[in-house]
């Protein structure tokens, strides 16, 4: 049964969200049953990741007799759609079936007066169904279908509290942009088919020749990609769609993004791989973009008030992080004494920043979604004062706010400190940028601290209690995952992201389907 | 060069009416508008992958009651299957769009992008 | 919108165009057509339907309709068909083709021929299923941008 | 000044789009063809299906389809929850 995990990991989640709409009555059943099944998909992807460490490559054929069975007997080309799962695909999975485990857990008390529950867990569902199919997907056609999914189910869920015009207005803007992206993408999987003839990634990477078609895809797929994940020239959608999403979502909607950046580095590194002299100019481009996102991030978010979308800018900011990190890769991608020098390095701090990434902005929107619920609003100026009245939170948002400020001992120090490190090695320039990104983002938490927590008592929140149980939960295990994470990098490096690295820089296994031909 | 235009007149279609879809998108005030911008670059996306699979004097790819010179002779099916999926997916994103155009005129009055601006900075 | 003409139209076309719609579902595997183009004409036979009446009448017809449970079952079938396959081969593998099951499991013939109902394997079950799906999604989208309308007229 | 950089950036867009279908394989000759071949040929033996396009949408890429089932699916959640009766919280 083990070699069909690959569609069962769609299979499972998909069942979930078709039967959720089946229990209108009860929503408690619905956010019962949602939280079941993202359990679940957790355990069938730790299974994945385990399996995928020791074959290195998981192959799936859908509809073909045996798994495996990547070409039909006497064919040269691969007909039907495959899953192809390597370490970088199998640690997206992970962070996708986690964060969606969490979020419903923190829903769960989190959206209980609201109506239309079924739909949202449902939602919830599905939106954890398009992340998990554009991570395991082989098949170019299908990673547009996947990405269609998570952005339909992604901005639906943004405008969830339709009682309020900004959750549409943000819910439109999220839609327009991920649909106007997701039809570029659909045009140059068109002129890429018209030229080659096939679909499979793999076998494309084989046929590609950096014509004048394959840059003009290029171009398209990664900017479209890079509009999808918040870098900068298009990240206005970003502290929209984050603000205003039900802060259960957020933890999913974030690896919903880096699904994107996953794309892009799908893209980057095994599309287009086999063209890799001229791919370091891409990841100079790669470098550049991320060196922007960060500062342009960060400096719009020293100036906000509304606590969710201050930290939405450093979301963006911190995006620039991941780009800068794998693009220092890229751009020495053709040079194996540099690759091996920092190159890899720096790869790695940008892979292990995405994990990390996720874990405490997550955990940060979380404890924002938590003051909005004791408090009902989520203006700086009109809190103060919270942290007696609600310990669990301000615990869990002092350990996500020195995570994402790049203190010791917790996780964001480990991998921005290999960025540095690795940036400072390509230009100098590159690492001073992000070492004051990284002042900048420290003192802005310093303020949310500051105003939020500390200061006179505001009298309206005199009987403020500590959020239900289910939402101290679900920080507290992200908060721990912070600490575990910051303590033992090397156990995480080594088990996770080191190999994810390597499958990213093993082409030749890629484009042979892991060897079973 | 004009035999050129000629020939490949399909495909330049496709880009002219992406060019339109992406002027109605950039350019137009009206949220309908700008969905009906979408629609364009939809319909200029599946034209463009329909006329990817056609074979000069192929017949379609269906063996049902089929004229004997099919046989062999079909065009390309794939973007056939390709854009039926597209189709399916343009449908879902276009009435999603309309539902949140809906609520906005609700709360707003208005349908112009620029004065439904409440989320700033 | 209930003018004469509608709906005399409409009490004469309705039946044609769920009937086409069930046809082109069912021989999708034969002719050109399939679930999705099926289940779209057939939804907008009933999209005819809704504006022929009064929003009403509407109401009242469809309350008795388990629109949102017919396209969960329709999705649940689609991917139960789907999963036969794990059945010794692969998820979407085609189990019933040419077997010789008495549903949809006769062997098609090489080549040209007129076309044989009872072949198809798996494909037919799907077209079905799918058929379900999209008219009832189709349907329940069309039903409540149709009566947020007439809400709206009220106020 | 902003409308006049919009304007030459979609000017600019436009010719890299005629650029880029301009240099694509002429209309109507198709290069690669080994997939598309083996669905024509394959489809009546192995899917039982006189129509081949069926046969490649619920069978070789029947998974797409499932995604595509999916789309819809969650366009009528979304479409239903947007616009479900409004209550603020109580």
């Amino acid at each position: 049964m083990i070699e069909h995990l690959p569609a069962l990991m769609i299979a499972v989640p998909l069942f979930g969200a078709f039967t959720t709409p089946l229990l209108k009555k009860n929503y408690k059943a619905a956010a019962v049953w949602a939280t079941l099944i993202t359990a679940v998909t957790l355990g069938m992807s730790l299974l994945l990741v385990r399996e995928v460490l020791i074959r290195e490559i998981m192959v799936y054929v859908f509809g073909a007799d045996k798994p495996t069975l990547v070409l039909p007997s006497g064919y040269r080309v691969p007909i039907r759609i495959i899953f192809e799962v390597d370490a970088m695909g199998a640690l997206m999975a992970l962070s996708a079936t986690l964060m969606s485990f969490i979020g419903a857990l923190y829903s769960y008390s989190h959206v209980r007066n609201e109506t239309g529950l079924e739909k949202y867990y449902a939602l919830l569902l599905l939106l954890e169904v398009g992340i998990l199919g554009m991570v395991l997907t082989g098949d170019l056609f299908n990673l547009f279908v996947f990405l269609e999914i998570a952005g339909i189910a992604g901005s639906a869920l943004v405008g969830f509290r339709n009682y309020r015009g900004e959750a549409s207005e943000a819910g439109i803007k999220y839609l327009i942009v991920s649909s106007v992206a997701s039809l570029m993408v659909l045009f140059s999987i068109g002129l890429l088919y018209g030229e080659y003839g096939n679909l499979n990634i793999a076998y494309l990477s084989t046929q590609i020749g950096f014509n004048t078609v394959d840059i003009i895809a290029l171009g398209i797929l990664f900017t479209s990609f890079a509009m999808k994940c918040g870098s900068v020239p298009t990240h206005h959608w970003v502290p929209d769609a984050y603000t205003e999403v039900p802060s259960g979502i957020n933890p999913t909607l974030l690896v919903a993004t880096y699904a994107s950046l996953y794309a892009l580095f799908r893209v980057s590194f095994s599309l287009f791989g086999k063209v890799s002299s001229e791919m370091s100019s891409v990841g100079w481009i790669m470098c550049v973009l991320g060196v922007l996102t960060m500062f342009i991030g960060v400096t719009m978010a020293l100036v906000q008030k509304d606590v969710k979308r201050l930290m939405s800018y450093h979301a963006i900011s911190q995006t620039g992080y991941m780009l800068l990190g794998v693009g220092v890769g890229l751009a020495v991608l053709n040079d194996p004494a540099k690759l091996a020098a920092f190159g890899r390095d720096a790869m790695a701090g940008g892979i292990f920043h995405i994990i990390n990434h996720i874990i405490y902005k997550s955990l940060l929107l979380m404890t924002a979604g938590a003051l909005f619920y004791v408090t009902g609003t989520r203006n700086l100026n009109e809190m103060g004062g919270l942290a007696r009245k609600m310990p669990y939170t301000t615990v869990a948002f002092i350990v996500g706010a020195a995570a994402i400020s790049g203190i010791p001992p917790f996780n964001g120090f480990a991998s921005k400190f290999l960025i540095y490190e690795t940036a400072y090695q390509l230009n100098p320039l590159l690492a001073i940028f992000a070492m004051v990104t990284s002042v900048l983002t420290l003192a802005s938490f310093v303020k949310v601290f500051a105003s939020a927590f500390l200061g006179p008592p505001v009298k309206e929140y005199e009987n403020v209690r500590e959020v239900p149980r289910s939402m101290v939960i679900a920080m507290i295990i992200l908060a721990v995952l912070c600490i575990l994470f910051g303590l033992f990098p090397n156990v995480v490096l080594d088990k996770l992201v080191y190999p994810a690295v390597d499958a990213l820089l093993n082409l030749s296994g890629y484009q042979t389907w892991g060897g079973v031909l | 060069m004009n035999n050129v235009i000629l020939v490949n007149l399909p495909f330049i279609v496709v880009a002219l009416l992406l060019a339109v879809g992406f002027y109605t998108i950039g350019f137009k005030r009206n949220l309908i508008k700008v969905v009906i911008g979408i629609e364009i670059l939809e319909g200029a996306v599946n034209l463009f992958l329909i006329t990817l699979g056609y074979v000069k004097g192929a017949y379609a790819p269906i063996y049902t009651m089929a004229p004997k010179e099919a046989v062999n002779n079909m065009v390309l099916p794939t973007p056939q299957a390709l854009t039926l999926t597209s189709i399916v997916i343009g449908v879902a994103v276009s009435a999603l769009m309309l539902a949140f155009a809906v609520n906005i005129y609700e709360h707003y009055g208005t349908l112009d992008v620029t004065k439904v601006r409440r989320l700033k900075g | 919108m209930t003018t004469l003409i509608i709906k005399t139209t409409t009490r004469y076309l309705t039946a044609l165009i769920l009937t086409f719609g069930a046809y082109i579902i069912l021989h999708g595997h034969l002719t050109p057509g399939g679930g999705f183009q099926g289940g779209a004409v057939f939804a907008s036979g009933l999209a005819l339907l809704i504006v022929a009446c009064e929003s009403d009448v509407i109401r009242e017809r469809f309350k008795k309709v388990p629109l949102s449970a017919l396209e969960s079952i329709g999705a649940l079938g689609f991917l139960g068909t789907a999963a036969l396959g794990f059945m010794g081969y692969t998820f979407f593998k085609n189990v019933i083709a040419n077997s010789g099951f008495p549903l949809f499991g006769g062997r098609t013939p090489i080549g040209i021929n007129p076309g044989y109902l009872n072949t198809g394997g798996t494909l037919s079950y799907m077209n079905i299923f799918v058929g379900t799906k999209v008219l009832a999604g189709l349907t329940s989208i069309i039903l409540v941008f149709y009566l947020l309308l007439e809400v709206r007229k009220d106020e | 000044m902003r409308k006049a950089l919009g304007l030459f950036a979609f000017i600019g867009f436009t010719l890299f789009l005629l650029v880029a279908v301009m240099s694509l394989r002429p209309f109507g000759e198709p290069v690669h063809t080994e997939m598309d071949s083996y669905f024509i040929e394959h489809a009546q033996a192995e899917a039982s299906a006189n129509n081949v396009v069926t046969s490649i949408v619920f069978d070789y890429r029947g998974f797409d389809t499932l995604g595509e089932a999916t789309v819809l699916f969650t366009a009528v959640a979304g479409v239903l929850m947007t616009l479900r009766r409004r209550e603020v919280k109580a």
